[in-house]
């Protein structure tokens, strides 16, 4: 009984610091979007609320989910990985172009 | 711990007003796609965060359509933009 | 007060921010965003109205397919506002009119009978003679699936509309989407992983939808959406609008639904009628060429009318 | 207040402001971003409605959420149409405006941006 409590708990207390985490790096995420001079740094600062942020949320709410849920969960931050990194290499080279005219 | 998840649902949301702003500021191209990526991301993190607070998973495959589609339209900006017949 | 109700002021807040933000801004492109990203804050509040099927649907067209659309479209129009914006005193009038169409329906919200009026009851119960348990899907492809018959008719209509704005030399030519010349071959990447992935999310839409939130339309959109992202990539052709094969897909979704309509007269007594012990069965089988009806018209919707390569 | 009533009041006024986009905004593409958020106003009032019909163990009535998948699914196959139909106005007449000053002064129009 006792122990079953403790592991809840360890549960309340994972879950919060790593979700906190997580928002943590979508703050820094937008922050560094904001002020970050150039649209190359500021691209940096965008793939980490991407990958850590949104890595970090869905690591904490892990525990909450059961097997076929958490499974989703993992799915969709690979997918974000996926497309955001693709995503990125595309937008870094528009910025490439662009700069000439701005 | 449901009111923590929807706290951290709404900085999270509330963050989103600030990528909003920097939509409004961006000058090039290339920063207003960035802002909409990281929407596209915050709106993904603040569903998944609602679906353990709410226990619904279904709302997770609200999130997996998302992460798809999002990633398809920030494609289909990156490569139809260079594609147009004025740039403004 | 509830922190779930401050999440709820945020979106309406924020939601209400992005449509001021489209009505004001000028740049056009500027405009195709913000709309998009209405689109992304509308499917989350659809998940706290908890009308989860509609935020699938939301996500999927939404900011999915009709981004594309748009986008499509501002590579093939001058956005430059040719034309002097209208002047200062009939903007006040129709300001004054449309904050006086809001007020009416806010308050008719206000308004709204206590206790709600309620179909739920009735919907549920029908459920165990459907045999699905998803009550949306029940309400589409049981109890009204008249609607959702003609819902099939009017997208192949909408595309009928397009394809005949095609000027004469285009006609049964091949649409275009938008060209990238992919240097690094990054889209070529992503285009060759994403859409397994992708099929394999709408298959599993379409499989859940019989008893949870999911179905056909949120599948196509899907599967529209992995179609074009290979055909941008240069992975997949575009097919030729006169393709008898196209056309045969194009209209299989609502061919499906008009045979099992009448085929309901025989094994069932009425158009549109399911047999009790087959219902789900029969179900799913018309959702599963409707999903690639839907998703090939959405995708030549998107694409527009045909362009080059016609055969006169 | 409950969040229903609140998106509710959120869904009026989306329309209000779809509708002054429609009506003000010379641009035909404006026009129908325009019209698509006065259509997304509608369908959350109708969500609305089928939120307050909760009941049975559902968490909304899922007839007017079906009538809302309908009506989204309709209003971009409208949309489509309405495009195509912009694309092909600027294609033929090389202009896209829809206000009667530019048709009034044939000979002005599409010169400055």
């Amino acid at each position: 009984m006792k122990s079953a409590m403790i592991l809840l708990l360890a549960r309340d207390i994972f879950t919060i610091v790593t979700v906190t985490f997580g928002a943590f790096f979508f703050l820094a995420g937008t922050v560094g979007l904001i002020r970050f001079p150039d649209t190359l740094t500021r691209l940096h600062a965008l793939t980490k609320a991407d990958n850590l942020g949104l890595g970090f949320v869905a690591l904490g709410l892990l525990p909450w989910a059961g097997g076929m849920v958490a499974l989703k969960i993992v799915c969709v931050w690979i997918l974000v990985q996926f497309s955001s990194s693709t995503a990125s290499q595309l937008i870094a080279r528009l910025a490439q172009q662009e700069r000439p005219r701005a | 711990m449901d009111n923590f998840l929807f706290a951290v649902a709404a900085f999270v949301l509330g963050l989103l007003i600030l990528g909003l702003v920097c939509v409004l500021k961006g000058s090039t191209l290339a920063d207003r796609m960035m802002s909409a990526q990281l929407l596209g991301t915050s709106g993904i993190a603040a569903l998944l965060l609602m679906a353990t607070a709410v226990s619904e998973p279904a709302i997770i495959d609200v999130a997996l359509a998302l992460a798809l589609l999002a990633a398809f339209a920030s494609i289909a900006f990156a490569t139809s933009s260079g594609d147009r017949q004025d740039q403004e | 007060m509830t922190v779930a109700f401050i999440v709820d002021v945020g979106l309406a807040i924020l939601i209400l921010f992005v449509a001021g933000w489209i009505v004001a801004v000028r740049s056009t492109f500027a405009a195709v965003i913000g709309f998009v990203v209405y689109g992304l804050l509308l499917s989350l509040v659809w998940v706290r109205l908890w009308a989860i099927d509609i935020a699938l649907t939301e996500a999927a067209i939404g900011s999915g397919v009709t981004g594309a659309l748009l986008l499509r479209t501002l590579s093939r129009i001058s956005t430059v506002d040719t034309a002097q914006s209208a002047n200062k005193s009939f903007r006040l009038i129709a300001g004054l009119f449309c904050a006086f169409i809001s007020l009416a329906i806010a308050l008719v919200i206000i308004a709204l009978p206590e206790p709600a009026p309620t179909l739920a009851p009735e919907a549920s119960a029908g459920l165990p003679a459907v045999g699905v348990g998803n009550p949306v899907t029940a309400v589409l492809l049981a109890y009204r699936a008249f609607d959702t018959f003609l819902e099939k008719v009017v997208l192949v209509l909408a595309l009928v509309g397009c394809w005949s704005l095609a000027a004469d030399r285009d006609w049964g030519g091949t649409p275009v989407l938008w060209r990238y010349s992919d240097p690094d071959g990054v889209l070529k990447f992503l285009a060759q992983t994403l859409p397994p992935i992708g099929v394999l999310v709408a298959i599993y839409m379409l499989w859940t939808g019989a008893d949870n939130p999911g179905g056909a339309f949120q599948a196509s959109a899907m599967l529209a959406a992995m179609w074009m992202l290979s055909i941008v990539a240069g992975l997949t052709r575009m097919p030729r609008t006169n393709d008898d094969r196209l056309r045969l897909t194009l209209v299989s979704g609502a061919s499906a639904f008009l045979l099992l309509g009448f085929a309901g007269f025989g094994i069932a007594g009425s158009f549109l009628a399911y047999p009790p012990d087959y219902a789900k069965a029969l179900i799913v089988a018309v959702e599963i060429p409707m999903t690639i009806a839907v998703a090939a018209t959405l995708v030549m919707l998107v694409a527009g009318p045909p362009q080059r390569g016609g055969v006169s | 207040m409950t969040s229903a009533t609140l998106f509710g009041l959120c869904g009026a006024i989306l329309i209000g402001l779809g509708l002054f986009e429609l009506i003000t905004d010379p641009h035909p593409l404006r026009k129908i971003l325009g019209f698509n958020l006065l259509g997304g106003g509608v369908f959350l009032v109708l969500g609305v409605v089928a939120r307050r019909g909760a009941a049975a163990g559902y968490f909304g009535d899922p007839v007017p959420q079906a009538l809302v998948i309908t009506g989204i699914v309709v209003a971009f196959s409208a949309t489509a149409l309405a495009v195509a139909l912009v694309v092909r106005l600027s294609e033929v007449s090389g202009r896209v405006s829809l206000t009667s000053q530019s048709s009034e002064q044939p000979h002005s129009d599409g010169a400055e941006g």
